[in-house]
């Protein structure tokens, strides 16, 4: 083999690792050099956080080597991967919601006094050392589950550099931010970079990864498709790269024949699970044959408003009207039944029951309708499964047969399952949360085109997306939430900047029609 | 109402708060054990168990070496050896960590008869003399002090131990860095594991050390409050603990105050010679108190976030 | 085809796990002295009669296991049913006895009254007995949030005190200085299947040694009600949804807290089954016995080698049942304790929790599972998935 | 070291296996072998107790005679039945079953084994409501423990009047297990007895509910010493041993129960005596001798079947001549203390 050159600080060779049915590496070279933001981007399921796993020792190549500043390493668990200045800061928060951020940024490397006591003061002394040295702000006291997510993530960033690290893994970092916070992020890395560290940075999001990134590698299928320089590529040829094709960026669809009003929502408030208020006033009109797109960054209220409508959470005041119908206080149930769907953001744990076989998903919420049960009391089993064969046919589902349990199958045909049961039958109203999180591309076009058709079937489709480009390529109209309130309307081809603004409280309100 | 009046009057007595004391250890100690591990993450019903086989090793130890702090160390022992199964079956194998726990206690109540037959047949298990057993022993100068002298200062060498192990084991788990470690175990694995801590290590620790100190209760019970070993000697307190240890919501002086519950009824309902109200009702009392408690004032208990569920690195 | 394999793939973790206690019970025995294939010739002998060497009669000692595992299978629905609403009912026990007491106390009011009427109101009268025991149980849990654990080992307690209060000075002793009730009426009697009669012959015997009562059969239809329930109706399909993750079954429109007061309503009222049944069948009063008995308890075992699943309670209880008859002809012909029952028992779950069977299967190359296949789950695991996660708050219960 | 010893003990058992392989060509003696089934109930052999004791005349008659003996342990109360079925059906020639609990089943099977004979410890074969079947084929062992609690109330009584004890309060007490006719039979004569020699004289009795938990035990008697009682009878098997230790830690007397309990505890002065062991061996030796008699056979102070033994402790010579004074006089029919416990 080649030489190594001195000035790579992270090397992975020939990474393979399968899991049972799947190879999530095959034979993977990771080069990242010193000092530099480094991109790994590819779908889900490429191995993007199986190579980063490998590398930190969560998970163990089956064969591969990994050289760090050109040595030769054996990583056998995350404290090699400390000891080797290797930090990881996770898709999924590594923190302890009932610990005080102190507790969390120091567990593992706690300062104790006397015969082991933790040193609540000198862990106080060390978090403001860190946060000056790099210009964060945190207040080691609070408690992490009361902190919203960016200072989370700030927690986990200082978490990291606390241990040492010079090599930073940024597993989806933006995923969970506002733009603002965003770009908070971004400017940290960029500061980061010029104190000599190396930082891995793992996304989908293509402009981000423009914007911050010196080199990007690409992943597909557990392979390595492409080493690209950032300054040399552009956002279709990474696509094509990540997908195998050219991928359709935008939903092709008709104008809307937007009809009566169908859905009514007036001065709308309920609670977050913590009991503070989450919605402060929510109003709007929904109206047949048109996609309602709520814009918003993660936490000002969208997964509150979607659950009191679907029933799954109450109010705390204010009216929904479904037509002239008062539907306010209504539970999952009887909504369901008076035509509303919900394709809830949770895939994993709301909107499936992932033991249960994807005939028996496909009834979930509609178990006691008369087609699929006598009386409310005994399930009609012919008649379901009838139902799950003409669901999966007619949505595509990839499933080795109705009986087999939907923890088996792909995220993306998971999702399909929720989609095709709540479009399934015919809803006047569609609440989509998130419909298309965690799909592969493919998928994702195919429940674009659904929603589509669903809106031109004459169903009104209300659509929370955490992706602006899909707020923007779907909707008809788009609502922007903020802190709990519907701040402003806007036509779809308002631009995303100004969209950007009014998501963070800025701009001026076009006020609801 | 004589019967009621009775009891009042009972609870003015020093006396009677001893022995609830001296009752409520028995308790403490496995509760203790509970709160350790279910801290860690590792739910451990099997207290039953491995409080019975410290109590038959211990007897059986201090048979053969005519030692009570020797047999006690057997006791302990025994107590971490079953402890130690329960962990790796649902450490290493991920096992189900009630079903783990139900085999334990199962498995205890059989093997110590088994064994008591195999190793003493017709002759049976013998008496431990009183120097064979763990002492009682007055606090000079504090045994004095009215009401408490005797509440407090007059009892079992384990009965300070535990009182003492009360306040050691609240203050690792919540002032020192071992705590903070078994609790982000308890908590969250993942994290924990990405901190560089290693979590079966802990989990390991934290089960072997309910056992050590289940196994302790054992000894106490067989060769402290009594002095052989009668099959099921544990007459069901490994259960009471747990509940004691949910009931507290898995703190140490939670915990502690529901033992007291449950040793002060056992101790009321040992003056049934005295009371008369029926001595079964009376036996309810603190079954019914607990569920009142729990129905009104305690309220939703919340274990750790991982409890009972196995750690397998990498998952999510 | 694929039912016969899917059967066998069902028996073969459940049957290694026998296979797996019973060699490590045979190297227990015989580290302590004793010689274990005469022990396992005892069991056998003693469980189905097979194979017996002292004159045991085959048809008593079967007889005697479908005695033993009658009430097994009965409660080991009621452990099951909880488990599969993410509910750990400790509490069958106490359940049985509210059942037996109030079977008890309805058979001795009313004890003129003919089989027709008396039978179905002492058998329901122990279901509802049963059912508001372990229904305390689950309005805490649903209401308050008490942990169903705590609560239901605190209601076997409290069961157990009353009956001693019920037959020893209380309302129900037959007389003073006993520590039994009044026996029930006639009318309250469940048939056995051979008459009670100790001149009539069968198979050797008196047929009144041959306890087997028409309750066997009430316990079957239990089991398939069970079956039915969960599999086939809506209700058992929400129960499941609730076991399984909460937050989806109140995305669809399922209460969480009724799901769980009627589910352990339904478990209680089932061992409350299985209390009537041993009074109305075998005991025909309270005894003193049952201050100690174990059913309840053992029946968590049979729920979880079981699996959850009618077919495998029905199983499990024929194996706990048959070890149960077993342990006696065991101590007797061979001299080993009794107690390498318990023994074989907790190995028995041990091997099933942690499914050492499918580590050593790893273990050896040419049986490794092929890829593709799911990853293996413990089955307890996989019945009581989101069993702790006490219901969120702030979430709507209707 | 421990490889040898596994190894020893692996030698061991498949000599062991070998050995029952090879067995059942065993004493081939022109005698018939009587074969003797024994019945503990939930107690089990170890419950230091009546179950114990019966095992033990059990095994003095096998190295008597020539009979073979075999236990059941019975696990919970629903095996009483099937074990004494098991027996009575694979021709075994006597059954005992062991204990008032056990009345009823007894009843049942004797009635349909009429050839095998039965016995039973501490009371009759019954029907459910507790009427005595009568069974010919049954001996129902009584024991008229009211004797036995008359002699160590007596020693009681003597001493506490005698205020040699440590609260001299005139205070005694007994702890019970359950409150069942066997029990307080025991705590009858105790009382009764106490009551005789002391008229001023106060006997706390308790139950613990339980046979098997010393702690409980244990703490009922500390209740009793800190009411001052100056002796404690435990009458509670496995449980009660918790008693005896209460007294020794408290510095008072006890008295143990049923067999001579004075390794148990070194306060323990007195034991009174139920020889189960002797009523077992004497049914035994009934059957072997062809003499077995059906209906109850009652031991107490006049056949020796009752009785107490003084223990860790020097009996004061007015004390132990009224003992033998009150012991003759029960074993002559002069005085007769009561089965119920007196107000």
């Amino acid at each position: 083999m080649s030489t190594t050159v001195a000035s790579n600080a992270l090397e992975m060779r020939g990474i393979t690792k399968a899991f049972p049915g799947v190879v999530a590496n095959n034979q993977v070279d990771f080069t990242v050099r010193a000092g530099e933001i480094h991109a790994l981007v590819g779908e889900n399921g490429a191995g993007k956080t199986t190579l980063m796993n490998v590398l930190y020792g969560l998970v163990h190549q089956d064969s591969g080597e990994i050289l760090i500043d050109g040595k030769s390493v054996r990583i056998s668990g995350p404290r090699d991967a400390i000891a080797r200045g290797i930090g990881m800061v996770h898709q999924h928060f590594m923190l302890i919601p009932v610990f005080t951020v102190g507790e969390n940024v120091m567990l593992g490397r706690e300062p104790v006094t006397g015969p082991g006591f933790y040193d609540r003061a000198q862990a106080r002394k060390e978090i403001a050392a860190l946060t000056r040295k790099y210009g964060l702000s945190l207040d080691a006291d609070a408690r992490m589950g009361d902190l919203p997510v960016g200072l989370q993530q700030r927690a986990e960033i200082v978490k990291v550099l606390y241990r040492g690290a010079n090599i930073l893994i940024l597993d989806e970092p933006t995923g969970v931010l506002t733009p603002q916070e965003s770009k908070e992020l971004f400017g940290v890395l960029r500061d980061l970079v010029k104190t000599g560290k190396t930082i891995i940075f793992i996304s989908h999001k293509l402009r981000e990864v423009l914007e911050i990134s010196d080199r990007i590698t690409v992943m597909r299928r557990g392979k390595v498709v492409g080493h690209l320089t950032t300054r040399d590529t552009n956002q279709e040829e990474i696509a094509t790269m990540m997908v195998g094709r050219e991928v359709l960026l935008r939903v092709d669809k008709k104008p809307a024949k937007a009809g009566a009003v169908a859905f009514k929502v007036e001065d709308l408030t309920a609670n977050s699970d913590r009991g503070v208020p989450a919605l402060k006033g929510v109003s709007f009109e929904l109206r047949q044959g048109e996609i309602l797109g709520i814009a918003g960054v993660e936490g000002n209220g969208q997964s509150e408003l979607m659950e009191v409508l679907a029933g799954t959470r109450r109010a705390t005041g204010g009216r929904v009207l479904l037509g002239d119908k008062d539907v306010t206080g209504f539970d999952a149930r009887t909504e369901r039944d008076a035509g509303i769907a919900f394709i809830p953001e949770d895939r994993r744990g709301t909107g499936l029951v992932l033991s249960f076989s994807v005939a028996e998903n496909s009834i979930l919420g509609r178990e006691k309708a008369p087609t699929f049960s006598w009386h409310e009391l005994v399930l009609r089993l012919i008649a379901i499964r009838e139902w799950a064969r003409k669901l999966v046919k007619e949505f595509d589902i990839r499933t080795p047969s109705i009986d087999t349990a939907v923890r088996n199958l792909s995220g993306g045909n998971q999702q399909k399952v929720i989609v095709a049961r709540e479009m399934g039958s015919q809803p006047r109203v569609l609440l989509a949360a998130q419909p298309t999180r965690g799909v592969d591309i493919g998928a994702i076009e195919f429940i674009h085109q659904r929603i589509v058709a669903e809106r031109d079937h004459g169903a009104a489709v209300l659509l929370v997306s955490a992706e602006l480009d899909e707020i923007r390529s779907l909707s008809d109209r788009i609502a922007v939430i903020y802190e709990g309130r519907i701040v402003s309307i806007e036509p779809p081809e308002t631009p995303e900047e100004r969209l950007g603004l009014l998501m963070t409280g800025g701009g001026s309100a076009t006020l609801p029609a | 109402m004589t019967g009621l009046s009775d009891i009042l009057h009972l609870l003015y007595t020093a006396n009677l708060w001893q022995a609830a004391l001296a009752a409520a250890v028995l308790l403490l100690l496995p509760a203790l054990g509970g709160v350790i591990s279910e801290r860690s993450g590792v739910v451990n019903i099997a207290m039953e168990g491995m409080m019975l086989t410290g109590a038959f090793f211990g007897v059986v130890a201090d048979l053969a070496w005519h030692n009570p702090w020797l047999a006690t160390g057997v006791a302990i022992l025994a107590g971490g050896l079953m402890a130690l199964v329960h962990a790796v079956v649902s450490i290493r194998f991920h096992a189900d960590q009630i079903v783990s726990g139900i085999a334990i206690n199962i498995f205890a109540a059989g093997i110590t008869v088994f064994l008591v037959n195999r190793i003493y047949g017709i002759q049976d298990v013998g008496h431990a003399t009183q120097s064979e057993l763990l002492p009682n022993f007055n606090v000079p100068g504090l045994d004095q002090l009215p009401f408490l002298g005797q509440v407090l200062f007059q009892q079992n060498v384990v009965v300070y131990a535990a009182l003492i192990l009360l306040v050691l084991v609240h203050i690792v788990l919540f002032r020192t860095r071992l705590g903070l470690r078994i609790r982000a175990v308890g908590e969250h694995p993942q994290a924990a594991d990405t901190a560089g801590i290693n979590v079966y290590l802990i989990r390991y620790g934290a089960v072997v050390t309910s056992g050590f100190l289940s196994g302790l209760a054992g000894a106490f019970l067989a060769i402290g409050v009594s002095n052989t070993f009668v099959p099921n000697m544990t007459d069901g307190r490994g259960y009471i603990a747990l509940a004691a240890m949910i009931f507290g919501k898995w703190t140490p002086f939670g915990a502690f105050v529901a033992c007291l519950i449950f040793g002060l009824g056992q101790a009321i309902y040992d003056n049934n010679s005295i009371i008369h109200v029926s001595p079964y009702l009376l036996s309810m009392l603190p079954y019914i108190l607990t569920l009142v408690v729990l129905a009104g004032l305690v309220g939703r208990s919340s274990p750790p976030a991982a409890d009972g569920i196995p750690y397998v690195p990498g998952s999510e | 085809m694929t039912i016969v394999r899917r059967v066998v793939g069902g028996l073969a973790m459940p049957l290694g796990s026998v296979v797996f206690a019973f060699v490590v019970g045979g190297l227990i025995v015989a580290a302590t002295g004793g010689n274990p294939f005469s022990a396992y010739a005892g069991l056998v002998c003693g469980g189905f009669g097979i194979g017996c060497t002292q004159g045991e009669n085959p048809a008593l000692q079967i007889s005697n296991t479908i005695v033993f595992l009658t009430p097994l299978i009965t409660t080991g629905v009621a452990v099951a049913l909880p488990f599969r609403a993410g509910l750990f009912n400790i509490g069958a026990e106490g359940q049985l006895l509210a059942g037996s007491m109030a079977c008890t106390a309805i058979g001795i009011k009313f004890s003129s009254l003919p089989t027709p009427i008396l039978l179905p109101m002492v058998l329901l009268g122990g279901m509802v007995a049963g059912a508001l025991w372990a229904g305390v149980a689950g309005v805490l849990k649903a209401t308050v949030g008490a942990h169903e654990v705590v609560t239901t080992i605190m209601m076997n307690y409290i069961a157990q005190w009353l009956l001693r209060y019920l037959i020893i000075g209380g309302p129900l002793q037959l007389a003073a200085g006993t520590s039994k009730s009044l026996p029930i009426g006639p009318g309250a009697r469940l048939a056995t299947l051979l008459p009670s009669d100790n001149s009539l012959i069968v198979f050797g015997l008196p047929a009144s040694v041959y306890r087997v009562h028409s309750g066997l059969f009430i316990a079957i239809v239990a089991a398939a009600v069970f079956a039915f329930l969960l599999w086939r109706t809506t209700l058992g399909y929400e129960i499941r949804a609730v076991g399984q993750s909460q937050r989806a079954a109140r995305y669809a429109g399922v209460s969480v807290r009724r799901t769980i007061i009627v589910t352990m309503l339904i478990a209680g009222a089932f061992s409350g089954l299985a209390g009537a049944i041993q009074i109305a069948g075998v005991d025909h009063n309270l005894t003193d016995k049952y201050f100690s008995d174990t059913t309840g308890f053992d029946a968590i075992a049979v729920a979880l080698l079981g699996l959850g699943s009618a077919v495998g309670i029905v199983l499990a209880s024929l194996l706990f049942g048959a070890l149960h008859a077993g342990g006696s002809v065991m101590q007797s012909d061979a001299g080993i304790s009794s107690n390498l029952v318990l023994v074989l028992q907790a190995l028995i779950l041990f091997s099933i929790a942690a499914n050492f069977l499918g580590a050593i299967r790893q273990l050896i190359p040419g049986l490794r599972r092929q890829a593709g296949a799911p990853p293996p789950e413990t089955p307890a695991a996989a019945l009581m998935t989101e069993a702790a996660a006490a219901s969120e708050p702030g979430s709507q219960a209707t | 070291m421990g490889q040898t010893r596994l190894r020893l003990l692996g030698l061991v058992a498949v000599a062991l296996m070998l050995a029952a392989a090879c067995g059942g060509t065993s004493s081939n003696t022109s005698t018939k072998q009587f074969k003797i089934g024994l019945v503990t109930d939930i107690g089990g052999l170890n419950d230091k107790s009546f179950n114990h004791l019966a095992d033990v005349g059990l095994l003095k008659a096998v190295t008597d005679f020539n009979v073979k003996g075999d236990v059941k342990e019975s696990k919970t109360g629903d095996d009483y039945i099937p074990n004494l079925t098991n027996f009575a059906s694979t021709g075994y020639d006597l059954v005992i079953g062991v204990g008032f609990l056990m009345q009823e089943a007894v009843g049942t099977v004797s009635g349909q084994f009429p050839n095998v004979h039965f016995a039973i410890i501490d009371g009759s074969g019954t029907d459910a409501a507790g009427n005595d079947l009568k069974h010919a084929n049954v001996a129902s062992l009584f024991f008229r423990e009211q004797d036995a609690g008359a002699m160590v109330g007596v020693i009681s009584g003597m001493l506490e009047k005698q205020g040699k004890l440590k609260n001299n309060k005139g205070v005694i007490s007994a702890v019970g297990g359950v409150s069942i006719p066997p029990v307080n039979h025991y705590i009858a004569g105790y009382k009764w007895a106490a009551t005789m020699e002391d008229p001023g004289i106060k006997v706390l009795v308790g139950y613990s509910n339980d046979f098997t938990d010393p702690a409980k035990c244990k703490g009922v008697a500390q209740q009793q010493i800190q009411g001052n009682s100056d002796v404690v009878f435990q009458v509670a098997g496995g449980c009660g041993l918790g008693a005896l230790q209460a007294a020794g830690q408290a510095g008072v007397k006890s008295i143990g129960v049923d067999a001579d309990q004075k390794d148990a505890d070194p306060s323990v002065i007195a034991s009174a005596l139920k020889k189960v062991d002797v009523a077992t061996y004497t049914a035994i030796k009934s059957v072997v001798n062809g003499q077995f008699a059906a209906g109850a056979l009652t031991f107490d102070i006049q056949n020796d079947g009752a009785g107490y033994q003084v223990d860790n402790f020097t009996l004061p010579a007015d004390i132990l001549a009224e003992v033998t004074k009150i012991h003759d006089e029960i074993k002559a029919g002069t005085l007769t203390p009561p089965a119920d416990i007196p107000a």
